[in-house]
């Protein structure tokens, strides 16, 4: 097969594009609108929660019913439109959707793991390409139909991202969409799973032992694995929930029950639980596959800035792995109050505390790379040096949370939602805008503008913090979490300022992604053109052209040395390169 | 390639023998079911419905799917993928044991 | 094990957590406590290398970094000490408070029972009434008015069951034991004050307990959460919940808030109520109009975050003063043909 | 530019590590996550069936009135082996494409195909027998012209023991009023006893047969508790049957459509890349084997358990 890249209509090369960069940049960027339509959700609900009952400025009358219900201001005579109880439980569950399955899975593997992982692994595409294409295409409608869901009578699924039963069960249609829709996204990821495997495994380039692999690599390898065994369950979970809305079974249903005085006639027999363990099952390994590919990143971007190797690569390589073992069994921590008894409670809350044992070892592998290095601050590597510290944060508030007896207070508590924001927003999110500005010369060509970078990375960490960290103290407080107004019970009005104060916050570092925005589709155009290796990095996808043409590498690479070879001594140059460029390139 | 060819009529004589041995062993299954003497027994009857089982899918697997050849590193991903397994089917003893732990009955009577 | 003594007693907010008024409370509290300053000790001491680090290496002319991992053992020991601490966690404090807590419930003989049943969005309450049995409850029997809790009128047992909707009576000292369960979808039995949460599942009666603690009535909390509020910037939203403890009239001697009142429930009538407060006086004294509630702590549906209850704790003689009040008088239910 | 470093390395022939080329690697993956899907529903089955109400869930030698005996097991024997013979025509086909006999690869594919459609044929009327059969609950006997004609059976429960009385048997016309109510059913029952012994020596599903074997019942919705079909929504026990046989169906039909494409297109495959060809014949065969395999534990768990 050779180059042809230049022939090929704007379709192919595009659209329906089978090289791994392009749909590694078609993931990103439609990751990129749905963790905007994500948030933009989620900054009207903070209106509400900090000024209950009061119109929504602006944006309020496009939202339509039944999300927003018109009232008439008794002095001014004029129209607002509020959020409904509905309207807010559909936008919190699909905050909770899109956030983890539209915009963070998609951008973290989909994107990131897509563009990054064959040229790492020096291979000219992914194992399968077409299959690659065929997940991403699967990704987008799901995506869609999700969506679609607000469009149905009774607006999209209001029941929690979790989608607990029998409460799932009754719901409006916009459930059964958003069952249609994870069941397609599931199936779209588990195309992705297989396809990322096989890549690592089998299309390693020539001297790259599993052990030379970037951290990075690793990383994917391990979320690539929760994907392909967790999804399965939810996938079945779904299924056995669609049944139960479209062909009348009760899996999920006791039988028996009374929905506003009219008595459901249903067989009866089965059990609301049965769909909690499933739902977890997928979904404590899910929140790994959040976090890993992030620290996947921020180990590049940290051994890259720090010039010198990452300390205890093998360490941190043990540690995913054993993380990715264990997700599997403490899933039930989510469940404490389900009524569990003491001899699993005791099982369920000692594995969560095992599994918070990798996680330390892999912070403090990253936090003693940076003795004895020479740190350059990059906006890469402001954002994973942020990151450390927000996902200790969000890391130690979990541990409440796994013991049973401090759950009782904090379980279902907005101390619950901080504990996972700090590990998804100023954890996750900072890890991908750190890889967004690390990888867009490799992408592009070009830089993105490091001063905008720099009020970007200045104004987010500030604010993301005015909105996170006020949760805790809610939460301890009492507020519980999926209120539509926290003034309504004693404990919530008691502390309503510091729901004020994370609205504040969230308006805040909405504000302060527009340089980064700009700066995004500014610098495809104008940014400052920089060579193939503007980092001095290490790793094979720097031995690439930037960007990489079809086939990625100009001749074969062949790996002489292990992933992190920073400032060698005796080495002229502070980096030595996997595979240097052929000379001529 | 005479020994090549001889070793593939093996190989499908192989393949023959698998099959009769499936057909037989479904049509112990649903002979089995028809004993009363086991059938009333419950718990035996599952045990010897699932080890027939069993052995049919072991044989499926080993033979067709050339499980038995395969000692790359597939067989320690689908050992990994064995052991979530039975995590999974671990799921109805942790829902059941404790979450009702004696004390809990049903709300209302089954039915009404 | 008592650690740091008890986080919180009926100070609202100490420790930013509610007033704690059950007996087993104090351990969770406690628990709470000693893990927050583990995490915060960790979190400042890593805090402190990271900035120590960070400010030490930056790279600058002349500074070269180092190719040779850092020796020392002092991570090693730091993980091991952390691992190390958790287990004592584990095994000091969760493992046995939940224990305690969970594998010991009441003895039959010496509790309240009451069942606690959800429902889209209200809690119902059913009291065995003098006898001690409750009687047999059916779906059929159900009425939203009268029956919440469906009843069967046949059953000798349930003659004397009082019923209630979204009121919980209990004395203090006593063991309490609820079985909570749902009518339609899962809800959530969460006394903040108490520190008890149990999701109510549909088609399970579970059980769980707690004990007032003995000097926690009503009258008593109330008092001791009485607060003065500065009116000049206390948001409407603060007051709600809130009665006055004391009449405040303006000038000519109308009374703006009479004792017992609150300032309205409204945001309207609330923030017209302040504006005439704020000419009259500087600070207001208030109590919780009830600060014992109940919350559901589980998505239920568009009015969940109004799903809740009140509790009242009684001393003894007010519990039995209650309970002979509630009880059904005979001539309120037809037993047609008795 | 080296033709090397675009071409995907381990297409065809094995990786030294794994000792499987690309797809087949790929393929085996895919099963490991088909193992935890049917996992899951099979987990969901044993819960569902540990936790069902007494009496709703066939117990074998019991009389009971719904399970498993409403299942057809000669039909469902039929389909086992149907299926087991498929996996091997699948095989054979895989056989000669690697001795180099295209013809007669393409011949055992075809049989696979015809075999598979002969499996689906037999669902779809085990299905639509299901779903024509009824079962009719009562809060009392039904008793018809002075004799009893529904069956009743007792259960221990929590709170004591609970009768139910039943009817088994057809729908065979429903009368409506004018404003399209239903205004009665005319239910042909089956002979069904209540102590009729041992599930299978009926044969289970020839409810036809039995019609008539009562006169014709006229229901009105007032007279009875609960109607239902055998369906998915008829119990938790015909719910989880159909849907475990409803994905392993859909299964069938996506190895189908795989193997019709490659009879259709297999030849100008074959002509380019022969190896190329028998490697996505091994790989869909895996599958196949893999759908095979679910079925081999799918029928004593649902028709004979
Ligand atoms: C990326 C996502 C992510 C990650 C990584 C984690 C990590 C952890 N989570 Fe979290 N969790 C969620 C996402 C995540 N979680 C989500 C989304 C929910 C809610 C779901 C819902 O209900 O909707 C949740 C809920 C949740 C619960 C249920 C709470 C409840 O509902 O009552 C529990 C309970 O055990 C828990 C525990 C833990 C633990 C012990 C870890 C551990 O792995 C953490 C280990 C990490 C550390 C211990 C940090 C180490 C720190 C240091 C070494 C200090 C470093 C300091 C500096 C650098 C300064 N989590
Ligand atoms: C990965 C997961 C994820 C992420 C990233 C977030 C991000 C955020 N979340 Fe989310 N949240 C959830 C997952 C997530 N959330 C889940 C699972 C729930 C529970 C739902 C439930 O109860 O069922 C929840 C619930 C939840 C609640 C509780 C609601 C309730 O209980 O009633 C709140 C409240 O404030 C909240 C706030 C926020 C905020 C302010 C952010 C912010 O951090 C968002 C910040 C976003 C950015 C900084 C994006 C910037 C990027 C762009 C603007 C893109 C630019 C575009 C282009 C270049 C094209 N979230
Ligand atoms: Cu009931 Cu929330
Ligand atoms: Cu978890």
């Amino acid at each position: 097969m050779s180059d042809h890249s230049h022939d090929l209509p704007f379709w192919k090369k595009y659209i329906f594009s089978v090289d791994h960069k392009m749909i590694g940049i078609q993931y990103t960027v439609t990751a990129l609108v749905f963790l905007a339509i994500g948030f933009g959700m989620m900054l009207v609900m903070r209106y509400q929660l900090a000024y209950p009952n009061q119109p929504i400025p602006v944006i309020g009358q496009f939202l339509g019913e039944p999300i927003v219900a018109a009232v008439e201001n008794p002095d001014t005579g004029e129209t607002g439109y509020v959020l409904t109880g509905d309207g807010y439980n559909s936008f919190g569950a699909m905050h909770g959707t899109i956030m983890v399955f539209l915009a963070i899975v998609p951008l973290a593997v989909g994107g990131f793991g897509n563009f990054v992982l064959p040229l790492q692994c020096g291979a000219p595409d992914m194992a399968f390409p077409r299959l690659n294409m065929a997940s991403y295409w699967t990704y987008l409608p799901g995506g869609i139909l999700m969506m679609f869901g607000f469009f149905v009578k009774g607006g999209a699924a209001n029941s929690g991202w979790t989608s607990y039963p029998p409460l799932a069960t009754i719901a409006t249609t916009g459930q059964t969409i958003w069952l249609l829709g994870m069941v397609i996204l599931i199936t779209s990821s588990l195309l992705g799973s297989v396809n990322f495997i096989v890549t690592v495994v089998q299309l390693r380039a020539k001297g790259l032992s599993f052990f030379r692999l970037p951290f990075f690599a690793w990383a994917q390898l391990v979320t690539a694995f929760l994907l392909l065994l967790a999804f399965p369950p939810l996938e079945a979970a779904g299924v056995l929930q669609l049944m139960d809305r479209v062909a009348g079974t009760s899996f999920f249903d006791p039988g028996g029950l009374i929905v506003s005085g009219v008595e459901q006639n249903t067989a009866g027999g089965g059990s609301p639980l049965l769909w909690q363990h499933l739902f977890w099952f997928l979904a404590h390994p899910e929140v790994y596959v959040l976090i890993l590919p992030g620290l996947g990143i921020i180990s590049e971007v940290i051994a890259n800035n720090t010039r010198k190797p990452l300390w205890g690569y093998k360490s941190l390589v043990y540690s995913a792995i054993f993380l990715g073992f264990m997700s599997f069994i403490v899933w039930a921590h989510h469940m404490f109050m389900t009524g569990m008894g003491t001899t699993l409670s005791t099982f369920f809350q000692a594995t969560t505390m095992i599994i918070s044992v990798p996680s330390v070892i892999i912070l403090t592998c990253l936090i003693i790379s940076l003795w004895g290095a020479s740190i350059r601050f990059t906006v890469p590597m402001l954002f994973a040096l942020a990151f450390l510290p927000m996902f200790g944060i969000g890391g130690l508030t979990g541990l409440p949370l796994g013991l049973t007896a401090s759950d009782i207070h904090l379980h279902d508590t907005y101390y619950v939602i901080g504990h996972f924001h700090y590990v998804v927003a100023p954890g996750t999110i900072f890890a991908m805008f750190a890889g967004i500005y690390y990888w867009f010369p490799k992408a592009t060509g070009r830089k993105m503008n490091e001063w905008l970078g720099r009020i970007h990375f200045a104004g987010s960490f500030v604010f993301i913090n005015a909105v996170f960290m006020p949760f805790f103290f809610m939460g301890m407080a009492s507020v519980l979490r999926r209120q539509f107004d926290q003034t309504e019970t004693l404990h919530g009005a008691a502390v309503q300022g510091l729901s004020v104060m994370s609205t504040w916050g969230a308006f805040g570092l909405a504000a302060f992604q527009l340089p980064f925005v700009f700066n995004f589709f500014w610098s495809i155009f104008a940014g400052e053109r920089v060579g193939a290796n503007p980092w001095h990095a290490t790793t094979l996808e720097w031995s690439a052209p930037s960007p990489p043409p079809h086939g990625n590498f100009l001749s074969e690479p062949v790996v002489a040395c292990g992933p992190y070879e920073y400032s060698v001594p005796g080495e002229a140059e502070d980096y030595t390169m996997q595979s240097p460029p052929p000379a001529t390139a | 390639m005479a020994a090549n060819a001889e070793a593939h009529q093996a190989e499908l004589k192989k393949y023959l023998m698998v099959f009769g041995a499936l057909l037989v062993l479904t049509a112990v299954t649903v002979g089995v079911s028809y004993i009363p003497w086991l059938a009333a027994n419950h718990v035996l009857a599952i045990a010897v419905a699932l080890l027939v089982a069993g052995v049919k899918g072991s044989l499926v697997a080993c033979y067709f799917m050339h499980l038995l050849d395969e000692r790359g590193m597939i067989f320690w991903i689908l050992a990994l993928c064995v052991l979530f397994f039975i995590t999974l089917l671990l799921l109805p003893v942790v829902t059941s044991s404790e979450v009702v732990a004696g004390h809990a009955d049903k709300l209302y009577g089954v039915g009404k | 094990m008592q650690l740091l003594g008890q986080a919180t007693d009926i100070a609202p907010y100490a420790n930013w957590m509610p007033p704690m008024l059950s007996e087993h409370g104090g351990q969770i509290d406690n628990l709470i406590s000693v893990l927050h300053i583990f995490m915060a000790i960790l979190f400042v001491a890593w805090g402190a290398f990271l900035t120590y680090t960070v400010i030490r290496f930056r790279a600058r002319a002349g500074h070269k970094a180092d190719y040779h991992p850092v020796k020392g053992k002092a991570s090693k020991y730091a993980e091991i000490g952390i691992g190390l601490f958790e287990v004592f966690l584990l095994l000091g404090l969760s493992m046995p408070v939940w224990a305690a807590y969970k594998n010991n419930p009441p003895k039959a003989d010496d509790r309240v029972e009451v069942r606690a049943i959800g429902e889209q969005f209200q809690w119902n309450f059913h009291y065995p009434g003098p006898d001690g049995v409750f009687g047999r409850t059916n779906a059929k029997f159900i009425d939203a008015a009268s029956n919440t809790v469906g009843l069967d009128p046949d059953d000798p047992a349930g003659k004397d069951d009082i019923q209630t909707i979204g009121e919980m009576h209990i004395p203090v000292g006593k063991p309490i034991y609820v079985r909570v369960s749902s009518k339609d979808v899962i809800h959530s039995f969460a006394i903040p004050t108490m520190r008890v949460k149990q999701d109510c599942i549909p088609g399970m009666e579970i059980p769980i307990w707690f004990t007032a603690k003995e000097d926690a009535t009503t009258e008593r909390v109330k008092r001791e959460m009485i607060q003065e509020f500065p009116v000049a910037d206390v948001d409407w939203y603060r007051l709600r919940h809130h009665v006055a403890v004391q009449d405040y009239q303006d000038e000519s001697g109308q009374v703006i808030l009479k004792e017992g009142e609150g300032i309205g429930l409204s945001r309207e009538a609330g923030e017209k109520k302040l504006k005439t407060l704020r000419d009259v006086t500087d600070t207001i004294k208030m109590q919780p109009r009830n600060p014992l509630e109940i919350i559901c702590a589980q998505l239920c549906g568009n009015s969940h975050f109004k799903m809740k209850a009140q509790v009242f704790t009684y001393d003894a003689a007010g519990y039995q003063e209650w309970m002979d009040n509630a009880v059904p008088k005979e001539v309120e239910i037809d037993f047609g043909g008795f | 530019m080296s033709a090397a470093a675009t071409e995907i390395p381990y297409d065809m022939e094995p990786h030294p590590l794994t000792r499987m080329y690309n797809g087949k690697f790929g393929i085996w993956l895919f099963l490991a996550s088909e193992i935890m899907l049917f996992g899951a529903l099979f987990s969901s089955y044993v819960l569902l069936r540990v936790g069902a109400p007494e009496g709703t869930w066939p117990i074998i030698g019991a009389p009971t009135v719904l399970g498993h005996e409403i299942l057809n097991v000669p039909l469902a024997a039929l389909n086992t082996v149907i299926l087991i013979s498929s996996s091997v025509t699948m095989l054979m086909s895989w056989y000669y494409l690697k001795e180099n006999k295209f013809s007669r690869g393409q011949f055992f594919l075809l049989m696979t195909v015809l075999l598979s459609c002969g499996f689906l044929v037999v669902k779809y009327f085990e299905y639509n027998s299901k779903l024509h059969h009824y079962l009719v609950e009562f809060d009392a006997p039904l008793v018809v012209d002075g004799e009893q004609v529904s069956y009743s059976r007792t259960y221990p429960t929590a709170e004591g023991e609970r009768t139910v009385h039943y009817l088994h048997g057809h729908i065979t016309e429903t009368v409506k009023d004018e404003d399209g109510y239903v205004e009665y059913y005319k239910f042909a029952a089956d002979a069904r006893k209540p102590d009729h012994g041992h599930a299978h020596d009926d044969g289970a599903d020839h409810g036809d047969s039995h019609a008539g074997a009562h006169p014709e019942i006229e229901l009105r919705p007032s007279d009875y508790r609960r109607m239902s079909n055998w369906g998915p929504a008829g119990s938790t026990f015909t719910g989880i049957y159909f849907t475990l046989t409803g994905l392993h169906g859909l299964h069938i039909v996506g190895g189908v459509v795989v193997m019709v494409y490659f009879l259709l297109t297999g030849g100008s495959m074959w002509k380019k890349l022969p190896d190329k060809y028998a490697n996505r014949i091994e790989c869909t065969g895996l599958y196949w084997h893999f759908v095979d395999l679910v079925w081999i534990f799918l029928f004593p768990v649902l028709y004979l358990l």
